[in-house]
């Protein structure tokens, strides 16, 4: 028994903004699904299963939303699996995928996640009224603060750490014409002006609330080496789940995430992490994210991944190690694909087809994902040789 | 493919957990497998849940079950939001791959605080189908009259279905509808959804259901007669009415075929059929014939467990097999309006 | 095949020149009848008598509050449940400078901290009042504000805030989850921690 | 200590707003305009309500086309009592109908008296409402052709 490698072949994106009006959900899914299909030059016909993820279905008040996109996306007669784990969703789903591959039972398998947020409100479908206890949760801002706070504290980053990350990422976003955020004449002074939404977290700090779809298309060896572009073939992937609430749960940096993180290097054979991953797209919902993740998946010191941010090391403009080059999740958050977005975006970096935010000569690349408190996390290495 | 095997199941059902969290209904039952097989959360290479958000009106249930697991130190775990006998899927593709050589599955449902059949009506198309609120029973009606009027089903053979139910379902811990197994009693069963009378439409239910599975001698080390996968394979139908035949499971069908059921004889047959006109369907669509013993725990029309009914048909297929009772067997699992999706696990003992 | 987007759509003569619709409402309302689980309700009940119960593990003894019924760390129920005095710190907060929905009578800037009562081992959210924003710090001594005697009923919601009690402040290396590694020598717990 | 069920109502409610895209746009415009649109498929055969989309090949649909306001029962069921979030107040059919000019069914609501009065191959027609947004409830439902004949 041995694993089959699997490559990515094909990548689609919608635009990403506030509110698609212009298309229904199956339009949405359709989009990113089409470009996907375009990219890696097959039909609907070629693919053998999709695997689609999205974060809770109250978002769009829609039960198991799959059911109703089945034919949607090609799908009558074949199989269809819908993934969900909190905000690592994208993520999750696109290792499902893969593991289809790697277990030889189909070819070619089209992954999407999509969200549709406008047509209702994250605040309200992330803090359902629960009678008899107290409600003061308000989202997810609500929640991370607390934790970001201790970070703050335990590393003594300098105050401004988490504005260089949510100014870095909204510069690197006018590079993607994907990104939902453009903001053009963004300076830093107006980041660190931005109000306290949850303090310690500014509103410039925190991600913005998109309708949007990522799809990729995987394929087995033989796929991927029959394709006439560019592949980016899974060198590792690993999931984490971890318990929300127990004694001593370090909250900051979650054992989930170093395990997952220790488990998927490992697989890829990386030794020095730093030096031998080219280009990361990491889950940073709030700017502190960034160094706080950095750490965890030990690319810094434990209290120092803030000094890379400073450093402008994780800047895709000399940057040793550039983080989101596509504007990440602080400028594109439809939730259920959001972690999907980072994967692909890991994929078009190790394919050198990112376009604008393209980072020189890389070779291998990391797509990280991570969801409910910190719980969930999913990752994949991506190389351009098979593993 | 690889050598994989149900090594235990448990499962817990009655009409309503009014007192029990998701996780409390989960507990006893992790418990019951773990004792059953000797193996602990720290043995396991994988686990996988199934389970849905709208069944009792709260987001992220399943990061509430993952309590139940017991989840620190860390695992490797995924969740679908689909009925367990999909995770069961994913379970066992991972354990494909073979890396891993044990699996935890389950899933739950605790949709009595809710009205479910109205519920299942936010599963369709949102719209031209979910604003007019059609429930599950009415939609169940509509296929059941059609079938009736075109001669594929005839009312005495629902009854049957309904009268086997009841009567399988007398010796079954796990069933909430059973008893008066008798043809006059189910005539007067009263109609909720002209045609479909209540014993035409599956008993709603509360429960759990838990599933470890294991590859090869670990299999054979923690389970006496392991129940091994043959054939699991799933598909789906169109949605829309434009793409669909509701007089046939065509989905069904296909995946039947693909899981190697109509190889050879099968003794035992779990058959996901919410509705007495879904199960003939579903006989239909897997090639039954009289030689095998259709639902011996009743079914789903005995228990109805939203986003585990699958499951438990695994589990009560798997359970016999290791139990001795059948060499071979099938369980199906379906979703959707109208079987609109459907997976089917082929299984034997040695 | 082209691209979704790009595609031309014929539209009958009748609606050519008229305004398209382009969005629909589809309001939801689904009605649940919520009944608290019995650990739930041990817990609701010691509320209307101001007491505040937690959850022990039968593994190690760790105190979970409030009481879910089980240990996540193991899996296993807990059902013995203990008493625990309503004074405690605050691990971690946050300031909040947004309106939730529901909960339109809070005044903003509002305080959502995490309460480590003493005795516990785990935190919980609870709002934290009588005190400028500016003040509110990790490792604060904080007490339950509880509702008049004559307005308590079974509900979590008998504790209106946390108000510092005037204490002397926990040092932040024994607030919150770094108090519990300390008293356990991190027994058990994160070995990075 | 009062050990009376505790119990509470939860209710979760949300405004939700879908955007239509130009497909089932066009079919809701044609509601409100008191006409019903399908689109056809590469087969020559009328989908009604339109899906952008075919059904089995996912290939794009692009030609709507404008079809019969009456046609005939497929299926039906009665709902008595009507469902709360549903637009019918009354016990009422619920029926799968083949419209004059489409190729596949539509699901909406017969407005009749009873049970007695629905039968599979009984021919209806819409009944629209006055006032029309453009939404599936714009019909108010279906009622037996002869009646207003």
């Amino acid at each position: 028994m041995s694993k089959n490698n699997c490559a990515v072949v094909g990548v689609g994106q919608t635009k990403y903004q506030t509110t698609r009006g212009d298309v229904s959900m199956a339009g949405l899914v359709r989009e990113a699904a089409y470009r996907a299909l375009e990219d890696a030059e097959m039909s609907w016909s070629d693919i053998d299963a999709v695997v689609i993820g999205k974060a809770p279905d109250f978002f769009e008040g829609v039960m198991m939303p799959e059911i109703y996109l089945a034919e949607a996306l090609g799908c009558a007669g074949k199989p269809i699996l819908r993934v969900h784990t909190a905000g690592s969703v994208g993520g999750s789903t696109a290792l499902v995928a893969t593991s289809l591959i790697q277990a030889g039972i189909h070819e070619r398998v089209l992954t999407l996640g999509f969200e549709k947020q406008s047509e209702s409100n994250a605040t309200w479908a992330l803090s359902l009224p629960q009678p008899f206890s107290v409600s003061i949760n308000a989202g997810a801002g609500g929640y991370f603060s607390p934790i970001i706070r201790q970070y703050m504290i335990e590393s003594a980053a300098p105050e401004l750490i988490g504005c260089m990350v949510a100014f870095k990422d909204r510069q690197h976003a006018l590079r993607n014409p994907y990104a939902h955020l453009h903001q053009h004449d963004l300076t830093f002074d107006q980041v660190v002006e931005a109000p306290m939404l949850w303090e310690p977290i500014r509103y410039s700090e925190t991600c913005p609330s998109s309708d949007g779809a990522c799809a990729m298309v995987l394929g087995s060896e033989s796929v991927g080496d029959a394709s006439s572009k560019p592949v980016a073939w899974v060198q590792g992937t690993s999931m984490r789940s971890e318990a929300n609430t127990f004694p001593g749960r370090n909250e900051v940096n979650p054992r989930a995430s170093r395990e997952c993180a220790d488990d998927v290097f490992s697989q890829a054979g990386i030794t020095d992490r730093r030096r031998e991953i080219d280009v990361v797209e990491m889950y940073v919902p709030f700017s502190w994210y960034e160094p706080m993740w950095l750490e965890s998946l030990g690319f810094a010191e434990i209290g120092e991944g803030w000094k890379m941010v400073e450093e402008g090391a994780t800047h895709i403009d000399g940057g040793d190690l550039p983080v989101n080059c596509s504007g990440g999740v602080l400028s594109t958050n439809p939730i259920g694909a959001s972690g999907m977005i980072r994967f692909a975006e890991a994929a078009l970096q190790v394919r050198q087809m990112a376009g604008e935010h393209q980072v020189d000569g890389v070779q291998r690349s990391l797509g990280h994902a991570y969801g409910g408190g910190a719980q969930y996390f999913a990752m994949w290495i991506l190389g351009d040789t098979k593993p | 493919m690889r050598d994989v095997a149900i090594v235990a199941a448990g499962q817990r059902q009655q009409a309503a957990f009014t007192d029990e969290t998701e996780v409390q209904i989960l507990l006893p039952i992790f418990e019951q497998v773990r004792n059953d097989t000797g193996l602990e959360q720290s043995d396991i290479g994988f686990t996988c849940s199934g389970s849905s958000d709208f069944l009792a009106g709260s987001a992220f249930s399943f990061v509430g079950t993952l309590e139940g697991v017991g989840a620190y130190p860390p695992i490797c775990e995924s969740h679908v939001e689909m009925d367990g006998a999909w995770a069961l899927y994913e379970a066992w593709v991972k354990l494909q791959i073979g890396e891993i050589d044990t699996a935890l599955v389950y899933s739950y449902g605790k949709s009595s605080p809710g009205s479910l059949r109205d519920v299942l009506s936010t599963q369709l198309d949102p719209y031209y189908l979910a604003p007019l609120w059609p429930d599950a029973f009415a939609l169940g009606a509509l296929q059941a009259r059609m079938m009736l009027e075109q001669d594929i089903v005839s009312r005495d053979r629902l009854t049957e279905i309904a009268v086997r139910s009841r009567d399988h379902a007398s010796s079954s811990p796990h069933a909430v509808r059973k008893g008066d197994a008798t043809t006059d009693f189910v005539e007067a069963s009263p109609v909720i959804a002209d045609p479909l009378r209540a014993d035409d439409c599956a008993a709603g239910a509360d429960g759990g259901c838990v599933i470890i599975l294991a590859a090869g001698d670990i299999a054979k080390n923690v389970c006496d007669r392991p129940a091994w996968i043959r054939g699991i394979e799933h598909r789906t139908d169109a949605h829309s009415l434009a793409g669909r035949d509701l007089l046939s499971a065509q989905s069904a069908a296909l995946a039947a075929n693909a899981a190697g059921v109509g190889d050879d004889k099968i003794d035992i047959a779990e058959l996901h059929g919410p509705f007495t006109h879904q199960e003939h369907l579903l006989e239909t669509a897997l090639g039954i014939t009289d030689e095998t013993i259709v639902n011996p725990s009743g079914g789903a029309l005995a228990g109805h467990t939203m986003m585990a009914a699958g499951l438990m048909r695994i589990a009560e297929a798997a359970t016999r097999v290791s139990a001795g009772a059948g060499d071979r067997a099938v369980a199906h699992a379906t979703s959707g309006p109208w079987l609109q999706q459907n997976l089917v696990c082929v299984m034997e003992g040695d | 095949m082209s691209e979704p987007s790009q595609v031309e759509i014929e539209l009958p003569a009748e609606i050519r020149d008229v305004e398209p619709v382009q969005s629909i409402r589809t309001p939801i309302r689904m009605t649940y009848d919520y009944i608290p689980s019995s650990s739930a309700i041990a817990s609701l009940n010691a509320y209307a008598e101001k007491r505040i119960l937690g959850g022990v593990s039968p593994i190690d003894g760790a105190v979970f509050v409030p009481p879910r019924g089980v240990d996540p760390r193991h899996g296993v129920a807990t059902t013995e449940t203990v008493d625990l005095p309503d004074t405690g710190h605050i691990g971690s907060f946050c300031v909040t400078r947004l309106p939730i929905p529901g909960r339109e009578d809070l005044e903003i800037p509002y305080v959502s901290a995490w309460i480590f009562l003493d005795g516990a081992d785990v935190g919980f959210l609870g709002l934290v009042s009588g005190v400028d924003t500016s003040e509110v710090h990790i490792g604060m001594r904080v007490k339950a504000l509880w509702k008049p005697d004559d307005e308590l009923g079974r509900t979590a919601e008998n504790i209106v805030s946390w108000i510092p009690s005037g204490e002397p402040s926990l040092p932040f290396e024994e607030a919150g989850v770094r108090g519990y590694r300390k008293r356990s020598g991190a027994k058990g717990s994160d070995p990075l921690a | 200590m009062n050990e009376e069920r505790l119990r509470a109502d939860l209710v979760l409610e949300y405004p939700f707003t879908r955007t239509t895209g130009p497909v089932i746009g066009a079919f809701m415009t044609g509601l409100r305009e008191g006409i019903i649109i399908g689109i056809r498929r590469a087969d020559g055969t009328v989908v009604v309500p339109p899906l952008e989309y075919d059904p089995t090949s996912a290939d794009p649909l692009t030609e709507l086309v404008t079809v019969g306001q009456a046609g005939v029962v497929e299926s039906w069921t009665w709902v008595d009592p009507p469902r709360e979030q549903s637009p019918w107040q009354q016990p009422h059919g619920l029926a799968l109908i083949h419209l004059d000019g489409a190729d596949t069914p539509l699901l909406h609501g017969v407005l009749v008296n009873s049970a007695d009065a629905m039968s599979t191959g009984m021919r209806v027609v819409a009944k629209f409402r006055a006032e029309r947004e453009g939404h599936i409830s714009d019909i108010e439902g279906f009622v037996p052709e002869e009646s207003v004949q």
